[in-house]
């Protein structure tokens, strides 16, 4: 093998699957988010880590949505039907028969590790089971078929009381790992703060979310992720270059799935307990909202999107007294929920419009970098037929 | 040149095409010899890019057979006659126009990789180092293909005629025994078709695989080709050396046209 | 008259289609524009007619005037009011509809709306078996009769300036005469007509006047008949003077740098 | 069998208004390729109209001012769309009328707060036995005004100047600005015309015997989407027989009260029958098949 050419600085960067030998600002940046975000619940309150541990789950479901929309170029609204199997699918496989009390919940009374990844897995195989539908259909008709995911799934956990508790919902299982209680029984003492259930769910999110984000990041880079951004662009230059079409397009959902499961699992233990309501087709929009919001395909944009929509209407309905304009719910005015609705509504419209690459690729104009255009992949290609 | 020992013949017998009650293939016969470069010329809407769409797996013929080797190509999927070694650079550029030159020659190597989601999502030693030994082999290719210093940039910004040889470097990145060619010099300046027709007959010489080129440009086709078929109407009208080709009436009459005296017969 | 200057045109910024231009089209004169594939021709037919948009081209440089106004800045369906229309490469019939609805949607870009019913009559008197076929949808019709139902389409909305893209384009010999016969036809009745054409022979026999385009340039240019009897055009599409010049086949020292590629070993 | 006939009767009511929804989606995918994802929040707009004026003025006027303002409100999305999107890939048109769907129905909820209203038809609560089948009176009118829409339609879109030139530019864009056919026009009167049926059919998805208008129709008019894909989203006709399709199946299975896992299937019956259809034919049962070119 000949090997004349010389490198410069900039190819050997630019060398795929090679990772950069010096740190760069940027990951200096999220070193730093990442331990302040660790140090955080010393010197927060317990609503605001409530609103914390909400936005790590969103964030990690919302870095699965992406992988699968902004990637893989498949519109999908059944996140929300996933991030259910996920949540469910833990409360039962962690939960124990009739300790519910009036519920007619099951479970399997599994350790809460193995019921947690058991759950991630179940909703992997969830989004197999669709991907023969989705893997077939184009673009849009997708975007319509994924949103009945989310009505037959509102039917089942009104109606598959054994596994849901019907239309009150079941309570989760305190996560433990290796016997040790996420609970705020063997409540720890760190720097003089009591560590209860919150703070340690706090921890625990943070990890998992981190993983994730760097898990996704990977493939991003690697083969699949070249693969996925080539079936978006061109499903017909995909194919001819070896790419299994079909299979990297179920992969991705699959892989979507099973973050959307993920978050499932983490909104199950912050809340405590599943209520059908909650996975609505407001929760799968929020998603699509906070991925287009953040920027199309980008994972840090996701996570910025995921907590624009999941940790807005909370702050601004915890500090609604003192925001201008915003009225208590109920009274008809612009309560949390709402105002934060229409603060996302129109980001999406305005993004769509004016930046498609999303916060994203604002931050990086404003830091000077050139922003990748997620939305508009270069007009066609084929001039003449 | 020697034709590398793996190299396989082509050879399409009685492909026919039908799209709607047209006929876009009618009978269509030829062979690509292993290590040949082989050119399918014709006027516009003549068949040649149906032509190919069939080798590629995107049409399917409504009759006849297509062999590589010992394979059928007619009922497979894209990925898989891909994985057979038959690549493609596409006429209307279909690179990934946001990825780097790297990024879409990567892309190239699909088929010879194995990394999956799990391997390059907790970056496993097996997945790092095959992107690595396959990323210095793409860097092999783009500096052959005269794209070295473009590596890093995104294809999309590049000019056209660098565009074109991201197209041709994508399809060598495949590791091709079969190279199919889908009009590599179209739209070019003079000074970039000469560039090309260098690379062509460096590809086949250097890697002795087998070429099949679709163009328009007569002079590049006639000086390089070893054999040409001409197709008109999704018809085989002439097939042999470029000469042969050059003095066949039928070919003169499909490319010039003919006066309405002539037309009847 | 169309009178074109230098122009230049790019798509998605990138490639240079057409490189400084000109072109003369007078009044009642049927112009041919030749030229291999990816000379450019059907840009410049784009930009006549306004199209370019469609297919993310923009005009960056030189000027496209029609009766002394500017054609730039229009969209299609305006530059069909003023006159211009064209008939697309490949036809580009509605398949899904009646050959009549077909002609009916021609009709929506005339300027004198009161006018269609006659010209329907008179684009069925000039093509009959549009007539025998006006209830039949326009995909069962033959190639032919495709191209002849795309020009009856376009003059419907009673052009001035009728432009053809390739319109010999997949069709048998005879059918192509007829199509030549039309076009003199059409012409002989006053409209002026650019057509771009791939079959020499039948372009040159309906032109007064003749550009062959090479890469975007204007390589030759004259008056039909002078254009017919050099053997330029022989070359373009047969590529002999080429070969005996023995380029580019012998011009594989393309590389400088000398690289070499070998095989994969695995 | 009188059951069944009322089951069919009503079933086709609830088609017929699914159909004119699922027009909408059709009319404008067919002129845009956009899919409507706000056409559920236009409906409750218009309805909303309806709802509040015609305690004041007559209920026709109160109708046609409802579907005046969902027409706007389509044109609005439209006009977003030109100005800017004209490009872009189909995903991000999609996500534009999401965003556009999560600011109407945030403020009409606002606006509707815990009220169930009434667009005040004049047919009231009455029930109508037809001998085979006993009716509410506004789904017979249903019957009727559906008919007459859905005929004014295929007439308008078979012969009209814009009929013609909406189908010329859905099956050929760039053919279609070439013979001086206006887009821009064509496509903005699409939009208003399904804004303005979808107004229409709100006030016969909130008529007795359903409780009335409130924020969540907007969630019985998504059930029309299924009707659209079934039928094919680029086929008229298919709006039609998707419509009745998902109609009668929901009418069917909520009259003889078939049950899935102790649930009501009506409640499902749209997405899984438009799953069921798409398994098989992915384009849908009237939709065109996509031909890959190179």
């Amino acid at each position: 093998m000949s090997d004349t050419a010389t490198r410069s600085p900039a190819q050997a960067r630019a060398a795929p699957g090679r990772s950069p030998r010096r740190v760069r600002p940027a990951t200096l940046a999220r070193v730093a988010l990442v331990i302040v975000l660790a140090v955080l619940p010393l010197y927060i309150d317990t609503s605001l880590l409530t609103i914390g541990l909400f936005t790590m789950a969103a964030v990690v479901a919302a870095i699965g949505l992406t992988v699968l929309v902004g990637t893989a170029g498949q519109l999908s609204l059944a996140h929300a039907f996933f991030l259910a199997v996920g949540g469910y699918g833990y409360a039962f496989l962690a939960g124990e028969s009739g300790v519910a009390g009036a519920s007619t919940a099951q479970g399997l009374g599994l350790d809460p590790l193995l019921a947690a990844i058991l759950a991630v897995i179940a909703a992997g195989f969830a989004g197999l089971l669709f991907s023969p539908i989705a893997s077939r259909l184009r673009g849009i008709y997708l975007g319509v078929a994924s949103l009945s995911l989310v009505f037959i799934g509102e039917f089942c956990y009104e109606n598959v009381r054994s596994v849901t508790g019907g239309f009150n919902g079941r309570a989760a299982t305190p996560f433990s790992l290796f016997g040790w209680e996420f609970t705020d029984a063997n409540t720890l003492i760190v720097a003089g703060v009591p560590f209860g259930r919150f703070e340690k769910l706090w921890e625990l999110f943070l990890v998992v979310a981190v993983l994730s984000y760097v898990f996704a990041a990977n493939v991003l880079r690697g083969r699949m992720g070249r693969a996925m951004r080539t079936v978006r662009d061109s499903e017909v230059a995909a194919a001819v270059m070896g790419v299994d079409v079909r299979r990297t397009k179920a992969g991705a959902f699959v892989l979507s799935s099973m973050y959307a499961g993920l978050g499932g699992v983490m909104v199950a233990l912050a809340f405590g307990r599943l209520t059908p309501n909650y996975f609505s087709l407001a929760l799968s929009i929020g998603f699509l909202a906070a991925i287009v919001v953040g920027g199309l395909g980008s994972i840090g944009g996701a996570a910025i999107g995921a907590f624009f929509v999941t940790a807005g209407p909370l702050l601004i309905t915890r500090y609604s007294s003192s925001l201008p304009f915003i009225s208590d719910s109920g009274s008809g005015g612009y309560d949390g929920g709402k105002a934060a609705a229409l603060l996302y509504g129109l980001a999406v419209v305005l993004v769509v419009l004016f930046e498609p690459g999303g916060l994203a690729a604002l931050g990086k104009r404003l830091a000077g970098r050139r922003p990748a255009r997620a939305l508009t992949p270069a007009p066609s290609t084929g001039a003449s037929p | 040149m020697t034709v590398a020992p793996d190299v396989a013949a082509l050879v399409l017998t009685d492909v026919c095409v039908r799209f709607a009650g047209l006929k876009a293939l009618d009978n269509v016969s030829f062979t690509v010899e292993p290590g040949s470069l082989h050119a399918v010329i014709g006027p516009n809407g003549a068949g040649k890019s149906t032509a190919f769409n069939v080798l590629c797996g995107i049409y399917t013929a409504t009759s006849g057979s297509v062999r590589y080797g010992d394979h059928e190509l007619t009922a497979m999927r894209p990925h898989k006659i891909a994985r057979l070694g038959v690549a493609r650079a596409f006429q209307n550029i279909a690179l990934s126009k946001g990825q780097t030159v790297a990024e879409n020659l990567m892309l190239g190597r699909h088929a010879l990789t194995r990394a999956g989601f799990v391997s390059s999502g907790l970056r496993l030693r097996p997945a790092t180092r095959e992107g690595r030994r396959h990323g210095e082999r793409v860097r092999e290719i783009a500096a052959f293909v005269g794209l070295g210093d473009k590596f890093a940039q995104p294809a999309g910004l590049l000019s056209y005629g660098d565009q074109k040889r991201v197209e041709v470097a994508r399809a060598l990145a495949c590791e091709p025994r079969l190279l199919l060619l889908d009009e590599p010099v179209a739209g070019m300046n003079s000074d970039e078709k000469v560039r090309m027709a260098g690379l062509i007959t460096e590809v086949r010489r250097e890697l002795g695989i087998s070429i099949l080129l679709v163009e328009h440009d007569m002079g590049l086709v006639m000086g390089i080709s070893d054999r040409v078929t001409v197709l008109d109407f999704g018809k085989r009208i002439a097939d042999g050396t470029p000469s042969e080709v050059q003095n066949d009436p039928e070919v003169v009459k499909a490319y010039l046209g003919t006066g309405e005296d002539e037309a009847d017969a | 008259m169309l009178e074109v200057r230098d122009l230049q045109v790019s798509y998605g910024g990138v490639v240079r289609a057409l490189r400084g231009v000109s072109l003369d089209l007078p009044l009642g004169k049927v112009v041919a524009v030749l030229g291999s594939n990816g000379a450019g021709k059907s840009t410049l037919l784009r930009t006549v007619s306004s199209s370019l948009r469609l297919h993310g081209g923009a005009v960056v440089g030189g000027t496209i005037t029609y009766d002394g106004r500017s054609l730039q800045g229009l969209d299609a369906a305006e530059t069909v009011r003023r006159g211009i229309v064209q008939v697309p490469e490949g036809r580009r019939v509605f398949g899904r509809m009646t050959v009549e609805e077909n002609l009916k949607a021609g009709g929506l870009g005339a300027r004198d709306k009161s006018t269609r019913a006659a010209m329907r009559e008179r684009v069925y008197a000039m093509f009959p078996v549009l007539a025998e076929r006006r209830y039949g949808r326009a995909a069962l019709l033959s190639g032919g009769e495709q191209q002849m139902l795309a020009i009856g389409r376009a003059l419907m909305a009673s052009p001035e300036l009728l432009i053809l893209d390739e319109p010999s384009l997949g069709l048998a010999p005879r059918v192509v005469g007829q199509i030549g016969g039309v076009i003199r036809d059409i012409n002989t009745a006053g409209t002026s007509v650019l057509l771009v054409e791939q079959n020499a022979t039948m372009a040159l026999s309906v032109a007064d006047i003749a550009y062959v385009l090479d890469v975007g340039e204007v390589s030759l240019s004259g008056s039909a008949e002078e254009l017919s009897q050099t053997d330029d055009v022989k070359r373009l599409y047969l590529g002999r003077a080429t070969v005996d010049n023995g380029t580019p086949a012998g011009a594989a020292t393309a590389d400088p740098a000398g690289v070499t590629l070998s095989r994969w070993q695995g | 069998m009188t059951d069944f006939l009322s089951y069919l009767v009503n079933g086709i009511s609830l088609g017929g208004i699914y159909a004119l929804i699922a027009l909408g989606f059709v009319v404008v995918f067919k002129a845009t390729e956009v899919v409507n994802f706000a056409h559920g929040s236009l409906l409750v707009l218009g309805g909303y109209v309806i709802a509040r004026l015609h305690t004041d003025v007559p209920f026709v006027v109160a109708v046609l001012a409802g579907c005046a303002v969902a027409a706007v409100g389509a044109l609005v999305i439209e006009r977003l769309y030109s100005w800017r999107l004209r490009d872009s890939n189909l995903n991000a048109l999609a996500i534009l009328t999401i965003g556009v769907d999560i600011l109407l129905i945030t403020e009409l909820t606002r606006r509707f707060g815990p009220d169930i209203l009434s667009t005040g038809d004049p047919w009231g609560n009455k029930i109508v036995d037809l001998g085979f089948a006993e009716i509410a009176q506004a789904r017979l009118v249903g019957i009727g005004v559906t008919a007459v829409l859905l005929a004014a339609f295929f007439v308008a879109f078979k012969y009209s100047s814009w009929g013609i030139a909406m189908r010329a530019g859905a099956e050929d864009g760039e053919a279609a600005a070439l013979m001086g056919i206006r887009r821009g026009r064509v496509t903005m009167t699409a939009w208003a015309v399904a804004g303005a049926l979808a107004a229409v059919a709100a006030v016969f998805l909130c008529a007795f015997p359903t409780p009335g208008l409130d924020a969540s129709v907007r969630l019985t008019a998504l059930r029309a989407f299924p009707a659209a894909i079934l039928g094919g989203l680029d086929s008229t006709a298919g709006a039609v027989v998707g419509g009745l399709a998902i109609g009668i199946a929901e009418a069917m299975t909520s009259g003889y009260s078939v049950k899935l896992a102790g649930g009501n299937l009506n409640d499902v019956v749209p997405y899984l029958v438009m799953l069921l259809v798409l398994l098989v034919r992915p384009s849908g049962l009237l939709g065109t098949k996509e031909l890959t070119r190179v």
